[in-house]
């Protein structure tokens, strides 16, 4: 894999991950003459290439060239997109991708989603398919574009640009109120990225006003590094980062969506095919969240502590809410969407703790919610394709005539609420930690903004999560079998349980649940990094001490590593501390004891350069 | 008073009155012989401004409002005309087919 | 070593997934009981090598239980990981014994009593049995867990797996509601103990068992700040109510006797033997963090013997053999909370052990006249099957003496340590409650046992005649009246000499689990042998009341229920603590989920509304302008034109 | 001094062969013209196409003094802007016309954009005021040519009437702007160092309260031309009736014209507002867009709403009008801040992508009374996704291009229009203003997306009706290729910004926030007094 990262395709992987699924949907769409059959083909066989070579991007990046910190970006592709000359501020905005550890896995996410998701809907998509193939393929595009865009404006196309193809599906291929639902959701979504498109704007205003460089050259650019240090050389005033917040608040909390601007969510989630429902869950979702941790805690330090108990109580409102709401639904799909409302507010809680724990959790719930939501829409979509109906009142006891089905529903179902050894759990808990320690052990010098108020009643999610869900999967899976009068629907060629295909779809969304569950250590060792250096580390004010982490010895490194076991005897005597392990003396230590503390100017220019 | 702030005057209260009548009168006709009467109040502005600054350009000016003036009324009366054919009256209010 | 023992049955359950499924359908209990069988064996060889190592240590050796680290999972902090670890120690080893025999037992039973009369293998035999490895892996888990955090994943695992197996006979609405509210209300509980670890976490940095309790004795925070004791009874209670919803203490209690809607094998097995205990092996295992706060201990007796006599009233006035035993159990667990609750950790720990053995016993039993009954288990419906279920007989009554506490055997020895225990506490009280419901124990044990063994043979409609049962669920049930009888010994010391001197309460038992808490000082003098004749004297009583009001004068309960009708409703309707949770929580709260439904369709989808109103408000009100008269357009211009002039005059 | 003739008109080189080929064309008109015979067209292109190949020569001689004529490079752009479009408007407009009047229709087009051209060239309020006019005139007979039914004579009668109203009012401004400077020249050369703009930069003269009447009057007028707010009432009703291919022409040209004036007039003050034109302009931009956002959305008839919507984008021209040049503000040299720039780049984006919306209507045919007719409500559009998949496509872009969605021109306009905004003035108290102008703006922009929508799920989202004009399309193919060039340019304008933006702003690269420089301005034979 480092002889990859040399060649051609190492410079350009994220190019042909990002624009493979564009090109092919545009070809796609010319082809007016294919069959249903090939256009499915075609379709899916973009998307698994597309998988290829986002796994390729996976292998490649955890095989970098080494002396390249573990947070950089790495895989970064730039070429300008438009460039003006002007004598004293040349304009510079770039085509400029790259991932790092919080972009990749959410990358991944996508790259699997997808070809799932369009496998999944071979039997559900019978009408116009030339036309729907390549709007997921345009979809899949777009997403995987904002996750490796280094360009806030780049960014922001691909963000907005996933607004059109999302629209048709609801739209075209949705249930009976799908242009109410496509509408609401687009402009509602709209309306808040507009006043994101200002802010950015503005952001990219003042860091042309900033001379970089000891020639005190100033550009005109959107590129995150630079918008990352207006804040960190203090040339946005709290008041500025409070509008920007704000602003970027708009657009973000809306996708996430965050209480109480979710309303648009249940409805669309409602009306959207099972394709659309399923990316819509696990991956636009995540535009949000990424987003905020992205854009607006890095840039928005200041403003992102002082505004996080804000955040803080509208999540924790929206888990609450979300899932007493879910509850009482009687359509499968609205619960899940609701439960969606309560699993966003966990993620969102995580990140504003702004605790390494915290954050690590965020970022994994993202992913795991991509997972277990994305595979319960598809389980409920599959439920839908036979019975054509999704009220639970008309289901019932189909644990008997779909045991398969039953399995992967339960197992989905546990895995949404947290049930540990399943990638929920993990998540869930680490957020919880990260937000009840927030207060303290974050860095030293430096508090997170939420704290025990927050976690505690957050954690009732845990109950409230099992009501609901359980709720439904007894009414749907237990109880005497019930079913619409007209039984199940055989015309598109399914069977009473899941076919093979189905099977297939579901299987490696399960295999990521119970993997991510129990061994989630590379994962978060691919974040873990990035969320550090690249979003903690500009959070706070001073030189933090986690900067400094990386420069510890091999030798160092590994005897903290190691160090998981801990030879305590209960019964020693218990006033000797000592035997209380080195990790967690490391960390307590305040800063200026840790090692090998480098020069905090040198490092400071590194991380942002 | 001088000369020229006479003139003046006297183009105000002629545009005025241009602008009036187009608001009142609902004859065609008469509408545009109102946006005349506002060109010729700008007309002898101009003339008025002429004579103030002690320039000829004001003249030349008027001249030209005058040419383009005429223009006009060649091409509004031919549209009056039209209008006409197709409604047989002359009313201004006969012509709300579309709105909102 | 230690690693095998879950694994070995998780990788069976996985097996009977993936193959069982498919033809081995009737067979797929091998692939079951070998692994368990396995991990039964490796569980005595690790008792063997604690055992060793605990004799090496009272020799003065420095080595230690300690907890092994299997991997990192999660980061919690700035190169801190929590990890997944294990820890082997004399509880663990006594845990995982009771946990692996009895389920051992049971599963070997359930070979037999998953079948009917024919031989062939219910719907869902495979399943079944997965599910049952899935428990034992889960618990095994529990047990051997090293820190809190794998505590914690193996409570909410076995939590799962009982509600898999309550939820068995899935189309019964009776069993899917049971298990819903089996996995909520241990839900219910897992809050406060998920909140319990993170206040570990928050005060102490760390979740390995070791660490903390090092901590807690020294007093310290992570900060090095001295710890107050309001934290630790903050931590203790909230560690507490995960063990009130797992051993179904008061108030969270409700779930169990529902949960009897599960096979009868899964009663004996997780709602009678282990899972339940898991909340008393808890707080055995923090018994540090319980003893640095007296509030704490208290509550944790009050609440056990409020249990205790609370499950005891309800069980006098049930028919259905199978709830009345879950009462019982959880009027046993009572027990053990409240010797928990008096610090008499080693005699808790003792009575799971002898409870596991006569309780599992019992339920198995009730489950084979179950079988027999073509599942009629109201024990109106049957009786006198003495004659023709004699080994079923014969083991139910070794278990019910058992759990009366008739002298000698193992329930009489734990139950009466406890007693005593509570006796030598400050709060004597306790103690009282205690032997009360030591009389009512023997009461409606013997109650259940006379009336459905004894007197004339009567049958449900439906079943020709009772039959015993065949030589896989015998077996099991022979096995574990030996336990019944038996397993009591292990926790007393017999001297020789006079009757009086023989039994000494305190065995190899609590010499092995002394190296988890110490050797208590609790005198053994005459008063302990006091109670012995005296709680002797309380179970015969008992065991005669029943004979006298169910053998003798069976009219005699009727006119009691008759007289104190009231009351007697109220034990019958099990304190109306279900109707009332209805009415206070689940209806409300649910009525709040509608709320915020409607909150979101109406209000906030209103205000959005309101808020499009805005410009089409504005477009309508500007549509006013656009009626297409022309002159109507000129006369806007010109209004405009005014506008901008006057206000440019004006401000210029 | 001698007027070099030969100079001048050497420098009016491409509106002469415009003018003239556009009499060529009109003389045509006496043969007798067949069914099929289209040679005005050919004729009408061919000339614009020489007007366009000598502009793109760009062989004005700019060191030789000419006469009262602009020669800098905002005319280039406007030629070269006005040109490419017409040629659009020209492949738009081909069928549109009845045989027998083919000639005069082409030939009053070119000379409208000859008009243009003109607008910018003019350095004189008499060549100003004689161009605008050049632009408008023949609109209005396009308007009566371009269908015979009674909407568009409504519409020519409206357009003519208020048209000659607002002429009137502007040209009375024009009036007093003489009368104050005492010429009608706008900006000093070397020669003639008297000029309007002279006076205006004289503090004590640019208040003068005649000064800014004249001012106001002549935006005021523009303002009709530009259908801004308070003169946009015409707007719907004129749209509506006029054939749709001439409706895409209306957004455009009328516009272009006028925004060249007032950014001509403007440059003049020297883009130091005073705070009264500053709020009065602030206050006709979000009027405008406002205004035209909100009425748009009550509209169920798709060339309504395209014309309240051309109201709107008008509305965001004028807020990067505000903004100004480059240099307007302290501290906003940034290579986006630049608002006139961003306003023609704007302005060009908007015509191209407003003309194919005009043009995917014309494609769509339906029954009309006596001929068949181009689609116009949202119910004729019902189904066209799925009959017609590339027009619609076309239209498709066209309409996320007016919404300012990436990935289309419109997205990018939007950009620079707003980040000019943000970034003038920046220490200035008025920073606030315009932040709160672009706040102001984005939320139209959402108001906007509502009813653009609106446009792309009648196409794609509701099944075809009887109603429906899917049923048949126009067969003309340059109609086609406009269409397809104009959706095409929509997204290039995307992937390559620097193909519009880079001659937007040398087009404005000569201005500078005092007066014209009189390098770039050159007159001779001014008229002494």
């Amino acid at each position: 894999m480092l002889y990859l990262a040399d060649t051609w395709l190492g410079d350009h992987i994220l190019s042909i991950v990002i624009f493979l699924p564009i090109i092919a949907a545009a070809m796609l769409f010319s082809r007016t003459a294919w069959q249903p059959e090939s256009i499915r083909r075609f379709a899916l066989g973009i998307s698994l290439l597309t998988l290829l070579f986002a796994v390729l991007a996976l292998l490649i990046y955890v095989s970098d060239r080494p002396g390249i910190a573990p947070a950089e970006w790495r895989l970064v592709e730039r070429s300008d997109w438009l460039v003006g000359e002007d004598d004293q501020v040349p304009l510079r905005i770039q085509y400029y991708v790259g991932v790092d550890g919080i972009g990749l896995p959410l990358l991944l996410l996508t790259a699997l989603l997808t070809p799932l998701a369009i496998w999944g809907s071979f039997s559900g998509i019978q009408d116009r398919h030339r036309e729907y193939y390549a709007l997921m393929l345009l979809l899949h595009g777009a997403m995987l574009g904002v996750f490796c865009a280094r360009d806030l404006l780049l960014f922001y196309v691909f963000f907005e640009f996933t607004l059109i193809p999302l629209y048709f599906l609801i739209g075209i291929w949705g249930g009976s109120q799908r242009q109410k639902a496509a509408d609401m959701f687009f402009i509602y979504t709209l309306s808040g990225s507009m006043l994101t498109f200002a802010g950015v704007l503005f952001l990219g205003w003042k860091a042309s006003l900033l001379p970089i460089g000891p020639d005190g050259l100033r550009v005109f650019t959107f590129e995150l590094d630079r918008l990352y240090q207006l804040a960190a050389d203090g040339h946005l005033s709290l008041n500025t980062q409070w509008w920007l917040f704000i602003a970027f608040f708009a657009g973000f909390a809306i996708k996430v969506p965050l209480f109480p601007l979710h309303t648009w969510l249940p409805l669309a989630h409602t009306e959207a095919p099972t394709a659309g429902s399923v990316i819509l869950a696990a991956v636009l979702l995540k535009l949000g969240t990424y987003g905020f941790l992205r854009l607006s805690l890095p840039m928005l330090p200041e403003a992102s502590i002082a505004l996080a108990p804000i955040i803080g109580v509208l999540a924790v409102a929206g888990i609450i809410y979300g899932a007493l709401a879910a509850w009482v639904q009687r359509d499968i799909k609205k619960l899940v969407a609701y439960s969606s409302v309560s699993h966003l507010g966990f993620c969102l809680l995580g990140m504003f703790s702004l605790h390494l724990a915290g954050l690590t959790g965020s970022v994994l719930y993202m992913v795991n919610h991509g997972l277990s939501t994305g595979a319960l829409f598809l389980v409920v979509g599959m439920i839908y394709e036979r019975y054509h109906t999704r009220e639970m009142d008309h289901l019932g006891g189909l644990a008997r005539q779909m045991p398969i089905m039953a399995f992967f529903l339960i197992l989905f179902a546990l895995s949404s609420i947290g049930l540990p050894g399943l990638n929920g759990f993990v998540s869930e808990f680490l957020v919880l930690l990260g937000t009840f320690n927030s207060e303290k052990f974050v860095l030293p010098g430096f508090k997170g903004p939420l704290g025990i108020a927050f976690a505690v009643p957050a954690a009732s999610g845990i109950l409230l999560g099992a009501i609901y869900m359980l709720y439904m999967v007894g009414r749907v899976l237990f109880g005497p079998v019930k079913e619409p009068g007209h039984g199940f629907d055989s015309s598109t060629g399914l069977t009473r349980d899941l076919t093979p295909r189905e099977i297939g779809v579901l299987t490696p969304l399960a295999i990521g649940c119970i993997l991510l569950g129990v061994y989630p250590k590379p994962a978060i060792e691919i974040m873990e990094p990035a969320l550090d250096r690249a979003v903690l580390a500009r959070m706070v004010p001073q030189e933090s001490a986690s900067l400094a982490r990386y420069d510890l010895s091999d030798k160092h490194k590994q005897a903290v590593e190691l160090d998981g076991a801990y030879p305590v005897d209960s019964h020693a005597d218990a006033s000797n501390l000592d035997a209380i392990s080195q990790s967690d003396r490391q960390h307590r230590m305040p800063v200026h004891l840790q090692p090998e503390i480098r020069n905090p100017s040198t490092t400071r220019r590194e991380v942002l350069r | 008073m001088t000369t020229a702030t006479t003139l003046i005057i006297l183009g105000a209260a002629l545009f005025g009155i241009g602008v009036v009548g187009f608001l009142t009168r609902r004859n065609l006709i008469i509408m545009f012989l109102c946006t005349e009467v506002m060109f010729q109040g700008v007309l002898i502005n101009f003339v008025a401004m002429g004579l103030a600054r002690g320039n000829l350009q004001g003249q030349v000016f008027a001249l030209f409002v005058l040419v383009i003036a005429a223009v006009e009324a060649g091409l509004g009366l031919a549209i009056v005309v039209m209008l006409y054919r197709r409604r047989g009256t002359l009313d201004a209010e006969s012509w709300r087919g579309m709105r909102g | 070593m230690a690693i095998l023992i879950p694994l070995l049955p998780l990788a069976g359950a996985a097996l009977v997934g993936l193959i069982g499924l498919r033809g081995l359908r009737a067979r797929s209990h091998w692939l079951v009981i070998l692994p368990v069988a396995a991990s039964l064996y490796l569980a005595v060889q690790l008792y063997f090598q604690v055992q060793a190592s605990t004799q090496a240590c009272a020799h003065g050796v420095r080595q230690m239980f300690e907890s092994f680290t299997i991997y990192q999972w999660m980061l919690a902090g700035p190169d801190s990981w929590l990890n997944v670890s294990f820890r082997v120690d004399p509880l663990t080893c006594v845990m995982l014994l009771t946990v692996l025999i009895v389920s051992f037992l049971v599963i070997i039973y359930s070979v037999g009593y998953m079948r009917d009369h024919h031989g062939h293998a219910e719907r869902g035999y495979e399943r079944f049995f997965a599910f049952l490895a899935i428990f034992v892996f889960s618990m095994c888990t529990l047990v051997l867990a090293g820190n809190f955090l794998v505590l914690y994943v193996g409570w909410e695992l076995v939590g799962l797996s009982s509600y898999l197996l309550i939820g068995f006979y899935y189309q019964r609405p009776a069993a899917a509601a049971a298990a819903k509210k089996a996995f909520l209300v241990n839900r219910i509980g897992d809050f406060g103990f998920g909140l319990g670890i993170l206040l570990i976490y928050y005060t102490f940095g760390t979740l390995e068992y070791a660490n903390v309790f090092r901590m807690i004795q020294a007093g310290v925070t992570v900060e090095g700040v001295p710890l107050e004791s309001a934290r630790v009874t903050t931590i203790a209670l909230l560690l507490f109510c995960g063990a009130m919803g797992k051993s179904a203490q008061l108030p969270l209690h409700v779930w169990l006797p529902d949960a009897m809607e599960g096979p009868t094998p899964v009663s004996a097995l997780i709602h009678a033997a282990t899972m339940v205990t898991a909340g008393v092996y808890m707080v055995a295992r923090c018994h540090i963090i319980f003893a640095a706060s007296p509030y704490a201990m208290w509550i944790v007796a009050t609440i056990g013997a409020a249990t205790a006599l609370f499950a005891a009233t309800i069980a006098l006035t049930q028919f259905d053999m199978k709830r009345i035993l879950a009462y019982s159990t959880l009027s046993q667990l009572g027990y053990m909370f409240l010797a928990l609750g008096v610090s008499a950790f080693d005699s808790a720990i003792f009575h799971l052990f002898t409870h596991a053995f006569f309780k599992a016993l019992l339920f198995l039993g009730a489950g084979s006249v179950m079988h027999a009954m073509a599942g009629e288990i109201d024990v109106r419906r049957f009786g006198g099957l003495r004659k023709s279920m004699p080994i079923t007989h014969a083991t139910f009554l070794i278990g019910g003496l058992a759990l009366a506490g008739f002298p000698f055997l193992a329930g009489f020895w734990s139950k009466d340590e406890i007693i005593h225990a509570a006796f030598e506490s400050d709060m004597p009280w306790l103690a009282w409650v205690a032997v009360v419901t030591a009389w009512l124990t023997a009461f409606y044990t013997f109650r259940m046992i006379y009336m459905a063994f004894y007197g004339r043979e009567r049958l449900p409609e439906g079943v020709e005649h009772a039959h015993e049962s065949g030589a896989w669920m015998s077996l099991p049930l022979v096995i574990l009246s030996i336990g019944a009888i038996g397993a009591g010994y292990l926790g007393v010391t017999i001297h020789r000499g006079g009757f009086a001197g023989i039994f000494e309460p305190h065995g190899a038992f609590h010499d092995f689990l002394s190296r988890n808490f110490g050797r208590p000082e609790v005198s053994h003098e005459g008063g302990g042998h006091l109670l012995m004749y005296v709680s002797s004297l309380i179970a015969l009583w008992g065991i005669a009341t029943a004979w006298y009001f169910y053998r003798r004068r069976p009219t005699i309960p009727m006119a009691i229920a008759l007289v104190a009708g009231p009351v007697y409703r109220l034990l019958y309707h099990k304190y109306y603590v279900d109707e009332v949770y209805d009415r206070v929580f689940v209806r409300p709260l649910r009525k709040v989920g509608e709320i915020c439904y409607d909150l979101d369709r109406y209000l906030i989808n209103g205000v959005l509304w309101l808020i499009t109103l805005v410009p089409r408000g504005i477009g309508f009100g500007l549509r006013r302008w656009q009626q297409g008269a022309m002159q109507g357009y000129a006369l806007g211009m010109v209004v405009g034109l005014v506008v901008v002039l006057w206000w440019m005059l004006m401000t210029t | 001094m001698i007027p070099d003739g030969m100079a001048m008109l050497h420098t009016l080189i491409p509106e002469l062969i415009l003018t003239i080929g556009g009499i060529v064309v009109l003389l045509t008109s006496f043969r007798r013209a067949r069914q099929e015979d289209d040679g005005a067209w050919k004729l009408a292109l061919t000339t614009l196409l020489v007007a366009l190949w000598w502009t793109w020569r760009r062989t004005t001689p700019t060191d030789e003094p000419v006469a009262t004529l602009h020669a800098d490079s905002l005319v280039f752009y406007a030629r070269m802007v006005t040109l490419c479009i017409g040629g659009l408007i020209f492949l738009a407009c081909r069928s549109v016309p009845e045989p027998q009047e083919r000639s005069e229709f082409f030939s009053l087009l070119l000379f409208s954009l000859a008009g243009i051209s003109l607008v910018t060239v003019a350095n004189d309020l008499i060549l100003l005021f004689l161009a605008l006019e050049l632009v408008s005139v023949p609109t209005y007979i396009l308007i009566g040519l371009s269908r015979r039914d009674l909407r568009a004579q409504e519409a020519t009668g409206k357009y003519f009437f208020l048209g000659a109203f607002a002429a009137a009012i502007m040209l009375y401004g024009f009036s007093f702007l003489y009368g104050e400077a005492g010429t009608t020249q706008l900006y000093p050369t070397p020669d003639s160092p008297t000029s309007i703009a002279a006076v205006l930069e004289l503090p004590s003269r640019a208040a003068d309260k005649l000064v800014v009447l004249g001012l106001l009057l002549s935006l005021v007028g523009l303002a009709f031309k530009l259908a801004a707010v308070p003169l946009h009432f015409y707007v719907a009703d004129v749209y509506q009736g006029a054939a749709s291919p001439v409706t895409g022409l209306l957004g455009f040209v009328p516009k272009f014209a006028g925004f060249l004036a007032i950014i001509r007039l403007l440059t003049m003050t020297g883009w130091s507002f005073a705070d009264g034109l500053f709020w009065l302009l602030w206050a006709m931009a979000a009027a405008t867009m406002l205004v035209g956002n909100t009425l748009a959305l009550m509209q169920q008839n798709v060339k309504r709403m395209l014309a309240y919507s051309s109201v709107a984008h008008s509305g965001y021209m004028l807020v990067a009008l505000l903004a100004g040049p480059a240099a307007a503000g302290a501290g906003a040299t940034g290579p986006l801040s630049d608002g006139i720039s961003a306003l023609l780049f704007y302005i060009a984006v908007y015509g191209v992508m407003n003309l194919g919306a005009f043009a995917a209507l014309t494609y769509f045919r339906k029954p009309g009374d006596g001929e068949e007719d181009s689609a116009e409500t949202l119910d004729d559009l019902a189904g066209a996704g799925r009959r017609h998949p590339w027009a619609s496509l076309a239209l498709a872009i066209c309409v996320l291009s007016l919404m300012g969605m990436p990935p289309t021109g419109g997205f990018f306009g939007k950009l620079y229009v707003f980040s000019a905004a943000l970034s003038c003035s920046a220490d200035s108290p008025r920073h606030l203003a315009m932040i709160v102008l672009v706040v102001f703006g984005v939320l139209n922009a959402a108001i906007a997306a509502a009813y653009y929508l609106r446009i792309v799920a009648a196409c794609y989202l509701r099944p075809a009706s009887e109603v429906s004009a899917v049923r048949y399309t126009s067969s003309c193919g340059a109609l086609r290729t406009c269409l397809l060039i104009c959706a095409i340019f929509v997204m290039l304008v995307f992937l390559r910004p620097s193909v519009l933006l880079s001659p937007s702003r040398a087009a404005v690269a000569e201005m500078t926030p005092a007066h014209a420089s009189p390098a770039n301005t050159i007159t001779i034979g001014q008229t002494k007094e």
